[in-house]
């Protein structure tokens, strides 16, 4: 899946980058076929280009590989919403059939089930990027038929709303999941199923879907992913696991140092 | 700008009922001082953070918040804020009342705020979920007629930051990652910083980011106070220990042991660092 | 992002007819690139700058402009800007229409294009001369009720800047007093860039200010490109010139005559910087 | 004039300061009675504590010796509209009765007799600035009956006209001219003669005014200026003198040079 979602992205794209998936799908990409790639993460690094897989969306790694560090507004208002974001990549706990994204509650808002970390950057990356890269997991609880809170639009009620609306991103172009990949009809809006892995079979695909799922003409079967590429990413996920181990020591007595400039 | 202990500056600056900002995105976020107002047993306070991640988890798991406005409420990487989905899901340990907006709104509200300005600006296209359950409200722009939406400007009772240096003057530097923590800074009636050293001369360049003496109320010492997150060119961000909390805290029994144990049991900071085996 | 000369980079992307934003606020002005877009006798520019400074009385005084927009037109600590004023006062060498703002609305108007926005907010209270025979609107906070000037958006089709650095991907490094010059360059359609020296890397400080290198459309490396403004670390400004400027634009001739035998006898700034013997 | 002037500010206001006159003296009183004087620059030089007087409003001195160096919009917006600057120090082409300015055009704005350099900052300076200090000369040209052009604004039309618009700042306080010292009326809001040098006679300063100056019933006499104020300010302006002759050369091997980092 993460290998497929990075193949999505061309060379030079400016892509903001959500934490988890996205980051792994991305940074893959960066170093596979698009080491031109420049990611963008709400942290405000512009053009990271970090060793090992950030845990959280500010870590260190990003803003000492990025070419540079701005603050939040600004990258929200002087890169995504100036129109200068390619590719935004999102997850989701919920999507519906017009790539429209819950993260926000499971159940009603005022008393839920489960209280979703909420909306973050998406509402906003889902506005302006140029397009979006949505990757989930695929099942009945997550492509559902009506979605318990709409965090971010996607297409909204289909058939050209989110157009008519005037909204400067196209929307969602892919819906990479682990069954293959969900793309929009050219005229409903609606996500329907163009691709698969090898293997899979689309009534499978059907009972991950909690509407009556739509499947293309023209069903492609996704190639298997190059040996290389589970490579790197297996590589990737090593360095990012060894990195997050290491135990922490503070010294207390920086307090007294000198002043060293740090750099 | 007085140099003061950071149990001194609590003391002084934070009231109950008060509403305080504790900004840094995941990087120089303000454990120790949130630790204190834990330990002096602050109620009924208005929590602002974009990411609440554990230090509002904890707060609002000792009782001290009756109010939180933020915009992501996840342990980063991880998973859920227990305590936090413990409060808005079961009321524990009392009802949380919450103001969500999206981080853009958070930045924008915050520049509102540091602007003097009683509101900010952004695009608009079609309401969502937030917009229906929140405060916004469109208007159109004058010149093109665009529909834009106006965001309720922030500006705390009270923003915490850390940082890494305080000159002898009082002039705080701030490295790396910002976020929104400069416009909270500024947005602040009042401002405290704790700070990692203090240093005869910050050494900036030229375009560094200095929060100016005479802006901030008190500046406290406190080597390690952004632990378990981190300060750029000091100590890196405790990565196991943000995946040890979804344990520690899913449970609440676990959880006020720990705090218990760790927080509360310690007197400061750097004897919390001890307990938790980061510091000699 | 492209590296080309200053000659090419104004040959391809400057057109007669444009918006054209040339900034940087007392420091880092772009001369060389004001003086080669006299040299390719660009016609009919609407002019962008918050102080126009020498560079725009020249290339006003040799009929580059048709319209000015700025929020303060003198010589700096000197007194007039001799060409700006016969072409408002007496039409020459051609009619200038002018459209002024204050400081802190050109502060918002480019922070607005930088951002995405058709418009940003400040607060007002009540109408001076500038708000009567000016664009601004007024319009009411939805939050407060509050009166507050709204300021039309800038976006240049052109934005100038003169920087100290760029490294060989064309990321670009700007040191010191900064103005809106960064606003400026995110609001543009197209931004082109002078750099003192171009290095392998730009080695700056974590939160230095840097423009990356997609946002470029060219770089060009002008040394002494600023002159007789300044770049921080490279050379002071060149206090002497801004005074013997006040002799040399008072009238028509003479400025006709120094701009012939300086920046159109030069073939390049180099050559100009030779001519005035600031360079050897 | 200027140690006058100088001596209106205390020590640690925060002050936003205009380039020439305004400059001299905050920079005086900085070297005198009030050394903690933070001088904000609308160049974005906040805390700047020059050795000699800029020429400009943002000449390197202002940045290498600040605090911080932050932008435009931020200056304008964060420390000035946010109603951080105590002091907004002022000169203007014309003043009227009730302290508004010009420093627009004089004749008619669409076809001046003078073009004036323009707005620059002022008028948010004299808005938000909780107090105003103005320093000019005064002579009939100057001190006019009605402005050709309202540029900043004062008491508008007096009698409280300005507190009841809402400002945030008091407006001007006094006005420093080279007669002594004109304040408003505390009910009318008009400028009256509070103080004169020594020597002065009131009927010079009416003949110097273009309204009928009323004269305050406790006229104070100014001290003479402290030998040592203007010894102080003379050095102040002989190094200014220097460091403004030295000719500027350029390398143009520069680009040529390595990365070292300029700081």
């Amino acid at each position: 899946m993460t290998v497929t979602a990075a193949r999505q992205l061309a060379d030079a794209a400016v892509c903001f980058v959500g934490i988890g998936l996205p980051s792994a799908a991305c940074n893959l990409a960066r170093r596979t076929h698009a080491p031109q790639l420049v990611l963008i993460y709400e942290s405000g690094t512009v053009g990271a280009r970090p060793q090992v897989l950030p845990l959280s969306i500010g870590d260190g790694e990003l803003a000492d590989t990025a070419a540079c560090v701005v603050s939040l507004p600004e990258v929200f208002a002087h890169y995504l919403q100036r129109g200068r974001v390619d590719v935004g990549f999102l997850s989701a706990a919920q999507i519906d059939r017009h790539g429209n994204l819950n993260t926000t509650v499971i159940g009603s808002y005022a008393r839920p089930a489960v209280r979703l970390p909420g909306s973050g950057g998406a509402p906003e990356i889902a506005a302006h990027a140029r397009e979006v890269l949505v990757i989930m997991k695929q099942s009945p609880r997550s492509f559902v038929a009506r979605l318990d809170f709409l965090t971010s639009c996607g297409y909204l009620g289909g058939a050209g709303e989110r157009a008519r609306a005037g909204f400067p991103g196209r929307g969602p172009r892919a819906v990479i999941t682990d069954f293959g990949i969900l793309r929009p009809h050219p005229e409903t809006d609606e996500l329907q199923l163009c691709a698969i892995y090898p293997g899979v079979a689309v009534d499978a695909v059907r009972a991950a879907t909690g509407w009556p799922l739509r499947v293309a003409h023209d069903l492609q079967v996704l190639p298997s992913p190059q040996p290389a590429d589970l490579d790197t990413l297996r590589a990737l996920h090593a360095a990012t696991a060894q990195a997050h181990a290491v135990a922490v020591r503070i010294n207390l007595r920086t307090a007294d140092a000198p002043a060293s400039h740090p750099h | 700008m007085p140099l003061m202990t950071l149990s001194d500056a609590i003391a002084q600056h934070v009231r109950d009922g008060q509403s305080v900002a504790l900004e840094g995105f995941t990087h120089l976020i303000p454990f120790a001082a949130g630790h204190e107002i834990i330990r002096q047993s602050r109620r009924r306070l208005h929590l602002i953070r974009m990411t609440p991640d554990l230090i509002c988890d904890q707060m609002i798991g000792m009782g001290c918040a009756e109010r939180l406005t933020f915009s992501w409420g996840g342990n980063p990487g991880v998973g859920s804020l227990h305590r936090l989905r413990d409060a808005i899901e079961r009321d524990w340990p009392q009802p949380l009342t919450i103001s969500e907006r999206t981080h853009a709104e958070m930045g924008v509200a915050y520049q509102a705020g540091a602007s003097g300005l009683p509101c900010g600006l952004m695009r608009h296209y079609a309401d969502t979920g937030l917009d229906r359950v929140g405060g916004p409200r469109t208007l159109a722009c004058p010149f093109s007629g665009d529909s834009l939406l106006a965001v309720a400007a922030i500006n705390p009772d009270v923003t915490i930051l850390h940082a890494q240096q305080a000159d002898q003057q009082g002039n705080v530097l701030i490295r790396g990652i910002i976020g929104a923590a400069r416009e909270a800074a500024l947005a602040a009636r009042c401002l405290l910083v704790t700070v990692e050293a203090r240093v005869e001369r910050l050494d900036a360049p030229l375009n560094a980011i200095v929060l100016p003496h005479w802006l901030i109320s008190a500046v406290s010492i406190v080597p390690g106070g952004a632990h378990p997150s981190y300060a750029a060119g000091c100590y890196p961000r405790d990565n196991r220990f943000y995946g040890e909390w979804d344990a520690i805290a899913r449970e609440r029994e676990r959880f006020q042991q720990w705090m218990q144990q760790y927080v509360l049991a310690s007197r400061d900071h750097a004897e919390l660092l001890r307990r938790l085996r980061v510091a000699a």
